[in-house]
């Protein structure tokens, strides 16, 4: 299973990718994806982030469908 | 239910410009309905960073999903709101300090709903919209990445 | 006690234009503390009377008064919200449907300073300032007194 | 005693004067200042009028005081 994972401002800084795609040996829920990702980059652990799931934001129990487009977003600063 | 409205694009390159303003203003001249106009604009401030002093705001966003916010919003103040039309503008790339980031233009046939309603926008906006800001600070290319609170 | 602010003349003779509207923000873009501008216009509504459509309003004002009372109500404002700057103008004379008769501009470090502070003075200008209107309706030379609720 | 006075708006209108200066036999106050205005100008007993002593708003019971500037002033219509 492969998602999409884009990444903006202060993460996409850190990580220094601003999207990448991973493939899935099973479905996950946003808190399984938020850990994978954890894993993947600790130096995020002091982050706060947000999680959309096709362009809304997602709660942590929610599961990520097949083909699904996620974005990972740091503290918004518009205005 | 009233009609959902036209769909309009919010995110813009660069500054808005007073002249920008001006221009929207004189278009309502022929809307001899409205009787009050609600402006807000968002300036970047010279603010004093420990690394130094805030020269401008580079902003990025999520584009698809921050048109479609920003549409949320517009929807949810003319439910709310007895209003005549809106226009909401904000700044992508570099705006420099002194210069304007964010533009919210209501109008209504009377003042308290053109009040309340940009009241109601811009702290959505702050809150919901998927905007990020780099605060360049100082004279080498240092910054800090801006957290609205 | 902040210290009281410079006198400025508040009544000017016609219609606000939207060029000068443009013209007084672009003023403020090298007052680097400014986060936030609040700006509200009032425009004259083409209103149906029983004598027929609103063309226009006639402004007339007890001077000295009210400038006196615009002087008050900005040193209030200045008071009660953190401002960075404040500029208020009212036409005198004839104002047509769909230009602008009142323009209120409030400028500060933070949005809710800003946004509250134009809501209060609007309310007090409408409220206190001895300014009569004249609405003019209809073809002929005929008008209705205007009369703020 | 004289007193200026000044009438605005919709009482200059109906009154056909601006201003006009009135000799008085004795000191009077507002209300009673109001009263001879109305058995002068009995048309306006219908409308509306706050009055102004020298440029600031005066409760019906203050007296005038001498060489006063007195505004009658209708209904404001500013904004």
């Amino acid at each position: 299973m492969q998602i999409q994972i884009l990444y903006f401002g202060l993460l996409a800084d850190r990580i220094g990718l601003s999207s990448e795609t991973m493939d899935l040996t099973r479905s996950l829920n946003v808190s399984e994806f938020r850990q994978i990702l954890l894993n993947k980059y600790p130096f995020l652990g002091g982050e706060k982030f947000k999680i959309a799931i096709n362009q809304q934001l997602a709660a942590e129990e929610m599961d990520i469908p097949l083909q699904a487009e996620i974005a990972c977003l740091p503290p918004f600063a518009g205005g | 239910m009233k009609k959902e409205h036209k769909r309009k694009k919010v995110l813009v390159h660069g500054p808005i410009s007073p002249q920008f303003v001006a221009d929207s203003i004189a278009k309502h001249q022929s809307k001899t309905d409205i009787g009050a106009h609600s402006l807000f604009l968002g300036q970047i401030r010279a603010d004093q960073k420990s690394e130094g002093l805030v020269t401008g705001i580079d902003y990025s966003a999520y584009e698809p999903m921050a048109e479609e916010v920003f549409h949320r919003i517009r929807e949810a103040a003319f439910q709310k709101y007895d209003l005549t039309c809106m226009h909401l503008y904000h700044s992508l790339g570099l705006v420099p300090v002194g210069m304007i980031s964010l533009f919210v233009f209501v109008s209504s046939a009377h003042r308290r709903a053109a009040i309340e309603a940009v009241d109601f926008i811009v702290e959505q906006i702050k809150k919901d919209v998927p905007v990020f800001g780099k605060e360049l600070v100082g004279e080498a290319d240092q910054y800090v990445w801006k957290e609205n609170k």
